[in-house]
């Protein structure tokens, strides 16, 4: 198979800030990203779980971005706007696509 | 007094403990996300057309708008009072205090739900604009909150990221909660009793089954957030928990009366002002001040003040207003 | 005339005209998920026994068989017509336009709940049997769009990999809409006006109220594809939604004449006809006709014709119905 | 006879039945998990708070005690009785036996729920803390399988991990069906007809409605079941899986008659101690004998039990218990 | 620990073609998989979230599966051939996995 | 962007063991881990799906840590204890994060 070396972004984000995350994306040209429901986590601010929750706060959803290497730069910033101040983690993975041509 | 041992043993009541115990023994004992955000939904739905249906059939009182102005008001206010008693009364940061006292400026409809639960079941009418009014109480505080940070926080940073901010205004005002409540409220008055004889099957009988079913779950999230944040809870802000809702619910009772509200009505004024939210405010908080602990807010609406309320003050707030009103 | 009106003001309308509104606001108002496929197993399964119900109660009409053929035949033909006036109206590809064909012969088995829920507020009987003609209609018209788009693309790949092919005649009619439907018929067939005694409060009373869920969901989904796919609704297109629907409600007239159905059956064999599909169809397209735009046939479906037979269509079928009926 | 027949013809096994055959058919009818979880939910708090309303009308029965202490040895020992059986039935290893011998030990809620169906549609009156016993009996039994495989194992490593042991049975005692079912039976007994006035239109009548579509969904589960672990299923297992359930029922009766209770009391402790355990045994199983093979107790119990009783066993139970209390 | 190089292959694809992905899968000999469900994304066919949708066209799914190096050049043909018309996305990722002899 | 290298940890473990796996990342004393639901899967143990289910057993979820390097062997030795005799699946990856000094 024909493969390209991409990126592959994850981020896990408060669920309140969804929208405006890909809203910077969408901006930054990011060309797809998919996003993947959290059931539950822990971290510095202690354990958590959707079970039962109505409020979006306190929620968390996974952003998957797969990028050409030389655009993560530019989708860093952006995110890194948005996660700044608030609950969040991200990292990067090097990966290869299928499908080059899609990105 | 009865009425209070009556509402203790009320199955909503009992529901409510049910889940906070099974969260405390920490059982797994779960409702799905979805079942919990559809509940939600169905309770905003029926209350709400019930609400426009019963404006629909008494006429559109002219104590709506001073209702709907007094709303406004007590929403606008009650951060302020809840800020200065917060800051008093608790070691909380200048950040922190705004974003609890946002909480309690706005409503908790399932509190509102089971006020007018207790009235029915005691036989007490209430005027059903009062739906309305809940509605328009949800935001203000919210913008009460954002400026309370503004104003006092000392800290460098501004407490809300411009680029945040953008956008967050509409997103209160339509935000699911309020925009269900209002829809249903509108459609409820449009259609009338007519309306309302189509689907009262739906919203009418099975209502206070479906509330136990939601206060079983809210049991059990209060229960978790105890659990997981009852390092958290200082005496100060159990104190300040089940304070402000009685502050609340007086500034509360002086609108009724001036307004002139029936009985019910008047207890139904106290109990919105009284209650704290916990869905659309912690979500507008997240995004206007991160940097404020969401354990605090959600533990002191969802863990101290809503079980406050659902045992203690709503009896109380409608014994004041018959009191009152008598 | 005042039908329409009636209908236009009837909760059901309200709450779909609610949920679109909610988003081309973009408000956060969601149904989860879960919640909306639920609710639509609900109505499949009472839409079903009722009508199973219902035939068991008046006996094998001689008019049955001729209805399900009736359907057979008008779920194949429509398409053909849908795509020769696409092709006439639009600038769609062959592949686009077999697609949104294939939707036009298949039914909304949602339309077709909000047409009886018409009758039914208005004490007109219908044909029970019409239930299993829905089924039946459900499936011809994804063979027929497939048929169209071999036939006419000029495409050097095949429309459909042979691939996905296998099996795709099987997921057609076994898809999960068709079974349920089906086999909530024949439960409710096989165990009559003593099976409903058992389950009447489930399936009757709540009905309409669930089913006013529903379309608030309904309403939210269609006003998002509303809002993110406007840019794809030429005037043609929309056009073809409105105009569509007629042609094939004239259809579904001429055929219920044919067999003699009754008022309410005439009226539902065209909301039959004039409906489109948007849960079986979409899928079978994009495993067979990967290349079509779903945004143009999930839109035309869910936010054109849908709402047209919601608001103006039913009332228009039902009307014609009656005078051709009286 | 005609009992049996009339109970083949009932909706909720025509539902199930239906379940079974759409998933050996491989079509993609499937009810989202949220869903099915709230369905259980539902039933749960519905039986559980109707138990305990009948107990407080009743009165606390001088059997009460009697008929938990029955269940609490039926489901101690019935494992035992179960394990030997398939040491010589099947050529099940000591693990995979223990395993499947403690969901016989254990209770199936819904195959309880179905059968106060029967019992309801029949007239018969049975004693309301059965629903208690129906809790005390779901644990007793994984405590016998583990003892049973750590006794009889002849493997090195010890079956329960000392690791996941802790909490286990913290976990087993509080799990969310005991705690929701007996929780709804203390308030119900609290609360008492005033109680199930206020919430009765939730949980009565729509009652059997929702059973309906749950069976649905079990049939569903179960013929997926079947269609992949087929394979597993030899003759001795199915024997097993239809005459264990007889052997309960042999046990529950006796213990019934010990005891004396009603002829619909003997039925239904026939029916708990017949049926087999589909949700908190699996899961402790996977913790406590992760060496055991889940496609095997999952399929004997929901696949080959579960319908048994559904469809021979209640009818059969009930006639003898009627024929022994006559 | 002991850990063994291996490639974790993500593949996100709508949901009408999950059936036939898996069906791919197995028929390659790909000796497990995991199914993620998605809540929304955007691409070249615009934003779209899984909220209130009753159909499953316009969803898409996530497929993780771990192999062994020398296995992925099978499984990325085998997904090839149901992907290459439809929307999805590809990448692999170099990864160590614990338990081995479980592949 | 300033990123530092960790590892991320993606574990697929059987639902009834998810309190137990936890429980043993806290005491391992893990920064940080997101739970993710899972729709269902493959494996030598047969193909499965949470659809309709209402026990949890025969359901799985994924687990994701992302941890500095030399964090990375005293937590797989705490999953390893727990998911030794459990059905799982445990994959590693080289990956970059954002603001390092969350972890
Ligand atoms: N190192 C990590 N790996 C994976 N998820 C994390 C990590 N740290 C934080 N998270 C997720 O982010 C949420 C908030 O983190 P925190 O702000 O540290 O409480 C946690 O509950 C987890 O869901
Ligand atoms: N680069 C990407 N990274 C992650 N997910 C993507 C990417 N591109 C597409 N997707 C997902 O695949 C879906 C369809 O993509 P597209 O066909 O480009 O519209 C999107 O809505 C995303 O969920
Ligand atoms: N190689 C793999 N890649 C991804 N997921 C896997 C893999 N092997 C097993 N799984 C997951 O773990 C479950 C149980 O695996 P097994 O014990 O092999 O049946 C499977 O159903 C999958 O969900
Ligand atoms: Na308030
Ligand atoms: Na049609
Ligand atoms: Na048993």
């Amino acid at each position: 198979m024909n493969m390209t070396r991409a990126k592959r972004v994850e981020i896990i984000i408060e669920a309140p800030m969804e929208s405006r995350l890909t809203g910077a994306l969408d901006t930054a040209g990011v060309t797809g990203y998919t996003v993947l429901p959290v059931l539950g986590g822990n971290g510095r601010n202690g354990r958590w779980t959707r079970e039962g929750q109505v409020s979006s706060a306190g929620g968390m959803v996974a952003i998957v971005s797969v990028v050409r290497a030389e655009r993560v730069e530019g989708l860093l910033e952006a995110v890194f706007a948005v996660v700044e101040r608030h609950i969040g983690i991200v990292n990067v993975t090097d990966c290869d696509v299928l499908r080059a041509e899609r990105f | 007094m009865s009425l209070a041992v009556d509402n203790l043993l009320s199955p909503l009541i009992l529901f409510f403990a049910l889940g906070v115990l099974a969260a405390l023994a920490k059982s797994d004992l779960t409702v799905p996300e979805a079942a919990a955000k559809t509940l939600s939904l169905y309770l905003l739905f029926a209350i709400g057309f019930k609400g426009g249906v019963s404006v629909s059939a008494h006429g559109i009182d002219s104590a709506l708008l001073l209702s709907l102005l007094a709303g406004t008001v007590l929403s606008f206010a009650l951060p302020f009072i809840a800020f200065g008693l917060l800051r008093v009364t608790t070691q909380l940061s200048v950040t922190d205090a705004a974003a609890v006292a946002g909480h309690y400026g706005s409503i908790s409809i399932v509190t509102f739900v089971a006020a007018t639960s207790v009235l029915e079941s005691a036989g007490i009418a209430s005027e059903g604009y009062l739906v309305a009014v809940a509605a328009i109480m949800e935001a203000p505080a919210i913008l009460s909150a954002l400026w309370i940070a503004a104003r006092f926080s000392t800290d460098a940073q501004s407490p809300v990221d411009a680029r945040d901010q953008r956008g967050l205004l509409r997103e209160i005002l339509l935000n699911g909660s309020i925009v269900l409540l209002v829809g249903a409220f509108l459609i409820g008055f449009a259609t009338g009793n007519d309306g309302l004889a189509e689907i009262e099957s739906f919203i009418v009988a099975p209502f206070k089954g479906v509330l136990c079913l939601f206060l079983l779950d809210m049991g059990l999230v209060a229960g978790r957030g105890l659990r997981s944040s009852s390092h958290q809870l200082r005496f100060g802000l159990i104190g300040f928990g089940m304070l402000m809702p009685v502050i609340g619910a007086t500034a509360g009772l002086a609108a009724a009366q001036l307004i002139g509200l029936s009985v019910g009505g008047t207890a139904l004024l106290m109990t919105l002002s009284a209650s704290a939210s916990y869905i659309a405010v912690p979500a507008a908080m997240r995004v206007a001040l991160p940097d404020a602990n969401p354990a605090i807010y959600l533990t002191m609406s969802l863990g101290i003040t809503f079980p406050f309320n659902l045992t203690v003050g709503i009896p109380l707030y409608l014994s004041v207003a018959s009191a009152v009103g008598a």
